[in-house]
């Protein structure tokens, strides 16, 4: 049977709590103050966490060598996707090697739930989950991302090129 | 005994001529056999145990009683497509004795009762078809074909179709397509082309050795055909030799005849200072037969069954030590490739297959599950198609790898003796 | 008829027949990609094997005849390793371009792959390469990689439309499908071997990367663009409708249909459709305009006219003919028949001249009602003064109505309430338009050229408002027309 | 644009007739055509054979693409075609002809630059006795040495 431990009498009085509080609380900040380098938190944003890659952040549409966006418009993340937040609309590539490409690629990322289905669905490595996660905007911002957000934004450096490329694809005979 | 029923007469110019071949008792057979009743031809044809000289070996007398016995006319054809690596025979029987095939062709009609019929040539042997051309011109103006032959009401129109290179065409069915200006791509069967072949009318094909043997069985009876070759495989055949012999041509000799002593009697053995490493029997499609084997194996349909190759078309290739079986399996795979027509699947990626594995064996970026692997798809390919050109690929290539599977291995180690350029040439 | 037991299930067919069409016949399941019911035999893909008692060897089931007491199986070990290995040729040449093929979620080699595939490829060499993304005509494109040569669409233009214009050429594994240079694949049917192409090597350019099979919907339906009636399936969600298949029906179409049939979808979706009713270039609402209509045929009575196009279902002829008679005790109906000249045309195969669907059904309801006037008469009238109201049943299908023009100036003198399925600039110069529910969106029978009924169902309702003949009728009648605006997709 | 010559027209009716299905003469007629067209099968002949034959051209060209001997590119006025099958190989074929590719300078299926020659590998060519051989145009040249090989080349014209 559980026997309840019931708190002493003297640290039910209200100032001795208050006090060591204050003391574990000073202890903190004049080590800080001492020690700056070793603190934990990151003066953001000037520095930025660095999540893992396997982080399932804002989606990262691929790029091939040649800079065109690595996807085919083969819409398997879009059946994929639980939250059915991925729209794309198809159109024919005037080269006949590259045949069709996506002219909208669209994630509504208030519906998206991040759950990296559409990473796993893609059979060319063409989307990813990026190590980010803020997408900053108020109510009468656009938070339907389209292709020059999910590949070409500034913090892509002119886009992430994709594993698997067309020459390479066609050279291993695959 | 003399066992030249055929080619006795082959050395002589004269022979070609429809003059000369009379004088040397040319197309008297045709007089005896015209005045016998047809059926009465096809018993003493079956009796003979006469077989196909073609490849198939299917007993002649039995294809021609698959005719329907209705009096739907029906089409004689003979096969002189000869594309079978390592056959030179029906070549020099067109070029040296015109008339004797053009006789066993009238006889063979009469019997099976058909008003025409097509020699199928392949297109690369242009000068035997203008001798037979000529020897054709010949006889009809004899009146030895045409309207009322010879005043036995008989009447028999005869011509010849110029092939234009495709090994497939050697096939039956390939080469009824061919002949109706299709591509030359073998037609399902059933229904067989007794039944409904050449324009879907019944149809008799033939090789050119197996219509000219029915002059001598006519002449002399079955009985005096029989007393050559063995008792299941019955009268003499011309065999092909080729490969490292010092006389490579074309011999008669009775069926059942021992292998060594064609290569070492009628060939002249093998070079000096060479040891026999591997003898194919019977054309590229034939499984090879290891030196022990080729010592024991005797030329009949028989004997080569039971060591797991076969007589074929009688084309005998001798290989000797100097030679790298790997490469010569890479080139047989790159001629199979290379003629198979593409119908069926199995065959038309399977050749592909097979042919891109070896050369890669032969440029020794392989391991040795490719081996395997071979075997693996070869045995996956035969017997799924409509013809058996995917046997004829798979077959060699079951035998080379698993009879001289050390000889593939260990060019696999050492690499290919005449180095990669070599090779690469190949292709 | 013969007996013979596949897979351990008893079945008769007649005798000839092969054991494909038995498994046909008994709906078993067995892999093929050559055979086609409509098409002859070719027996090249090599995977429809079984195994027959007694036989050693396998037999490819589309070629060999049935006999009586045969045991087939198609179920056994070898089989399904043969058919393993036959699925492995197909695919080791394949450019497995999925992604980017239309064909994807109904390609024969996806389909077969799941059920007899083996799962770890085996081929490391090169892959022949093909000519892709081929130009064959004005409806086709072709990719020679995918191809698995198993020569359909060469057969279907040998044997269905005899124009000849596919061959396979080369040999061996570099053999194409293609056409000649200056032959293009052209024909009234040439849709049709898109759909017979078991794989994606031919799609046809109009669906090109339109939509993705799997999230299509399809219900069965008959064809309005000719009287013909061929059974179809239409392809369609959310978005709209995308395409038109055939069905094989016995009696009207086989397998097959044509290629102007294909188009019958597109002015089913919402781009043209009249999704209003309008009064002149002004919306009216709903009820607003079928009151003023209701008004003006009760005003004009007997002398109100009816123009009426083959069109529309038995269903609605009827109603639309009784409320005539009945209510308004008007005979003044009038039966507008388009291209007159090319009316008794007939391609030999499906396509016909008369592009209404329910001809025949109409002549015989106006026999019934015995009224024979022709636009002529109603023009003549019109001008005349004698009618001053007309009701204009009119075409759902306007490409057909080449003459549409004539007839929307002469009716503009007067009071017109015209009946359309689709949008067209020329309406608002009329003084009514009512949005009326197109082939896909109403129950009801057409009757074809040879009396047959086809029928059609209501698949999808794009257009809230549109009403159907009876409905219209109903409200002039005085029923209360409640619209909701649900619309089914 | 090609076109027939009249004999080659009244050759094409001779043979339309002469086998029981009209379509048993297009290989004769594509062997005429092509010695009228310097050697080739060009697409303008195919045209004219269809619209003299009054044949479906899929079914002509299939079958031009379909035989080995039906030249698909302009060869040279020799068109020289070694055998490297299974006997001749063993016997040097291909060493032979990797000779007289050299000797000429020209890579295996092109026309050499005075277009007088054109090399190419063939198949079996059923003359294994006399290995290594080769075919020219139409006749055959047998028990091949490289020094035959290139006498016969200074003799072609």
């Amino acid at each position: 049977m559980s026997v309840v431990k019931r708190p002493s009498s003297v640290s039910q009085w209200y100032l001795p709590g208050i006090f060591v509080g204050l003391y574990h609380t000073l202890k903190a900040l004049l080590y800080n103050l001492s020690h700056r380098q070793k603190m934990q938190t990151l003066d953001y944003p000037e520095e930025k966490f660095e999540y893992s890659p396997r982080f399932k952040g804002t989606h990262v549409l691929t790029v091939k060598k040649d800079g065109a966006i690595r996807c085919t418009a083969c819409m398997l993340c879009a059946t994929n996707c639980p939250a059915q937040c991925i729209t794309i609309i198809a159109s024919e590539h005037e080269d006949p090697s590259v045949e069709k490409f996506p002219i909208a690629y669209e994630i509504d990322m208030l519906r998206c739930v991040f759950c990296g289905f559409c990473e796993e669905a893609c059979p060319v490595d063409a989307v990813r989950m990026g190590p980010e996660w803020q997408i900053p905007g108020i109510s009468g911002t656009n938070f339907v991302k389209g292709i020059d957000f999910l590949a070409f934004r500034s913090q892509l450096k002119g886009g992430i090129s994709s594993v698997l490329d067309d020459q390479e694809r066609h050279g291993q005979g695959i | 005994m003399e066992s030249k029923l055929l080619t006795e007469h082959y050395d002589k110019e004269s022979f070609r001529t429809l003059k000369g071949y009379q004088e040397l008792g040319g197309y008297e057979v045709l007089k005896k056999a015209l005045k016998m009743k047809p059926a009465e031809i096809i018993a003493t044809v079956k009796e003979s145990g006469l077989r196909g000289r073609g490849g198939a070996g299917f007993s002649t007398g039995t294809k021609w009683s698959f005719l329907p016995k209705n009096d739907e006319d029906r089409y004689l054809l003979c096969n002189a497509d000869e594309g079978e690596p390592g056959t030179f025979k029906d070549r020099l029987m067109m070029e040296r004795a015109p008339h004797q095939l053009i006789e066993g062709m009238i006889i063979s009609a009469y019997a099976i009762g058909s008003k025409k019929s097509y020699i199928y040539i392949r297109g690369e042997y242009t000068y035997p078809i203008r001798v037979v051309e000529q020897a054709l011109r010949e006889a009809y103006d004899a009146g030895l074909l045409g309207k009322n032959i010879l005043g036995s009401g008989f009447s028999h129109d005869m011509d010849v179709y110029r092939g234009a290179g495709a090994y497939i065409c050697g096939e039956e069915t390939g080469m009824i397509s061919s002949l109706e200006g299709l591509k030359g791509q073998p037609k399902l069967k059933p229904p067989f082309p007794a039944v409904k072949g050449y324009l879907k009318k019944p149809t008799i094909v033939n090789n050119v050795e197996t219509l000219a043997a029915v002059v001598p069985i006519i002449r002399d009876g079955a009985q005096a055909y029989r007393k050559f070759g063995t008792e299941k495989s019955a009268g003499t055949k011309l065999f092909s030799l080729s490969g490292d012999v010092v006389k490579p041509g074309n011999y008669e000799v009775t069926l059942g005849y021992k292998l060594s002593d064609l290569i070492n009697n009628e060939g002249g053995g093998l070079k000096s200072g060479r040891k026999l490493k591997a003898v194919i029997p019977g054309g590229s499609s034939a499984p090879v037969l290891t030196a022990e084997e080729a010592a024991k194996a005797t030329l009949d349909y028989e004997c080569l069954q039971q060591m797991g190759s076969m007589l074929g078309s009688g084309a005998v290739i001798v290989i000797d030590d100097s030679h790298s079986m790997v490469d010569l399996l890479s080139t047989i795979m790159h001629f199979y490739h290379h003629e198979s027509c593409g119908q069926c699947t199995p065959c038309r990626e399977g050749t592909g297959w097979l042919d891109k594995m070896l050369h890669r064996i032969l440029l020794g970026e392989a391991k040795s599950q490719d081996l395997d692997q071979v075997l693996n798809v070869a045995k996956n390919m035969m017997g799924r198609t409509i013809c058996a050109l995917s046997d004829a690929a798979a077959l060699p290539a079951i035998s080379f790898v698993s009879k001289f599977r050390d000889e593939f291995e260990r060019h696999l180690k050492e690499g290919f003796k005449e180095g990669k350029s070599h090779a690469q040439m190949h292709h | 008829m013969l007996k013979c037991t596949i897979n351990g299930k008893e079945i008769e067919v007649s005798s000839g027949a092969t054991i494909m069409e038995a498994y046909h016949k008994l709906q078993e399941e067995i892999a093929y990609y050559c055979w086609h019911p409509g098409l002859s035999v070719a027996g090249v893909c090599r995977m429809c094997m079984v195994e027959i008692e007694g036989n050693p060897k396998l037999q490819i089931a589309c070629n060999t005849p049935v006999a009586e007491g045969m045991k087939i199986t198609n179920e056994s070990e070898k089989v399904k390793e043969s058919v393993k290995w036959t699925l492995d040729f197909h695919l080791i040449n394949h450019p497995l371009d999925c992604p980017i093929c239309d064909q994807a979620g109904e390609c024969g080699l996806q389909e077969f792959y799941m059920t007899y595939g083996k799962y770890n490829p085996e081929m490391g060499d090169r892959k022949v390469k093909k000519h892709k993304v081929v130009d064959l005509g004005s409806q086709v494109v072709l990719d020679t990689e995918r191809c698995i040569l198993c020569s359909r669409c060469v057969r279907f233009t040998e044997e269905v439309t005899k124009t000849n214009e596919l061959g396979i050429f080369n040999r061996g594994d570099h053999s194409e499908i293609g056409t000649f240079e200056n032959r293009p694949l052209n024909n009234k049917y040439a849709v049709n071997t898109v759909d017979i192409c078991p794989v994606g090597a031919l799609t046809s350019k109009d669906f090109r990367f339109r939509q993705r099979a799997w999230y299509l919907k399809e219900f069965e339906t008959t064809c309005n663009g000719c009287s013909t009636g061929c059974r179809v399936n239409v392809f369609h969600n959310q978005n709209g409708l995308f395409r038109v298949k055939p069905i094989y029906d016995e009696a009207v179409n086989g397998h097959w249909m044509c290629d102007e049939g294909r188009d019958i979808y597109k002015h089913i979706n919402l781009d043209q459709r009249l999704r209003h009713s309008k009064a002149g270039a002004q919306q009216v609402p709903l009820e607003k305009a079928l009151e003023t209509a209701k008004q003006a045929l009760k005003a004009a009575g007997s002398s109100a006219a009816l123009l009426i196009t083959a069109q529309y279902t038995q269903e609605e002829n009827q109603a639309i003919l009784d409320f005539f008679s009945n209510e308004l005790k008007s005979s003044n109906i009038f039966y507008w028949k388009n291209n007159e000249e090319t009316f008794e045309d007939f391609d030999g195969l499906l396509i016909r001249g008369d592009k209404n669907p329910n001809t025949q059904g109409l002549m015989n309801l106006l026999k019934e009602k015995s009224a024979s006037g022709s636009w002529k008469d109603l023009k003549a009238k019109v001008e005349s003064g004698q009618i001053k109201t007309v009701l204009v049943a009119g075409p759902e299908m306007l490409s057909v109505y080449p003459d549409l023009n004539e007839k929307v100036t002469v009716l503009s003198k007067t009071q017109t309430i015209w009946l359309s399925t689709c949008e067209h600039e020329f309406f608002d110069q009329l003084s009514l338009q009512l949005p009326v529910s197109g082939f896909a969106e109403k129950n009801g029978t057409y009757v074809n050229y040879a009396g047959l009924e086809r029928k059609i169902q209501a698949g999808v309702k794009f257009v809230a408002e549109a009403l159907t003949l009876q409905e219209i009728v109903s409200a002039f009648r005085g029923a209360n027309v409640s619209k909701t605006n649900e619309v089914a997709l | 644009m090609f076109e027939l010559s009249k004999e080659g027209k009244e050759f094409v009716k001779k043979e339309l007739d002469r086998y029981e299905d009209r379509y048993s003469a297009i290989i004769p007629c594509l062997y005429w055509a092509q010695k009228e067209n310097k050697g080739w099968i060009s697409p303008e002949v195919i045209d004219c054979l269809a619209k003299e034959m009054d044949l479906p051209q899929s079914r002509i060209y299939e079958v031009a693409m379909f035989y080995t001997m039906f030249n698909k590119k302009p060869v040279g006025k020799y068109h020289i075609q070694v055998c490297c099958n299974i006997s001749c190989s063993m016997a040097g074929g291909r060493e032979l002809m990797g000779h007289i590719c050299k000797k000429l300078g020209v890579t295996p299926e092109e026309v050499t630059k005075d277009g007088r020659f054109t090399v190419s590998q063939v198949e079996c060519l059923g003359s294994c006795g006399t290995a290594p051989m080769m075919q020219v145009n139409d006749d055959y040249h047998e028990n091949l040495t490289t020094e035959t090989v290139d006498r016969f080349l200074s003799e072609c014209k």
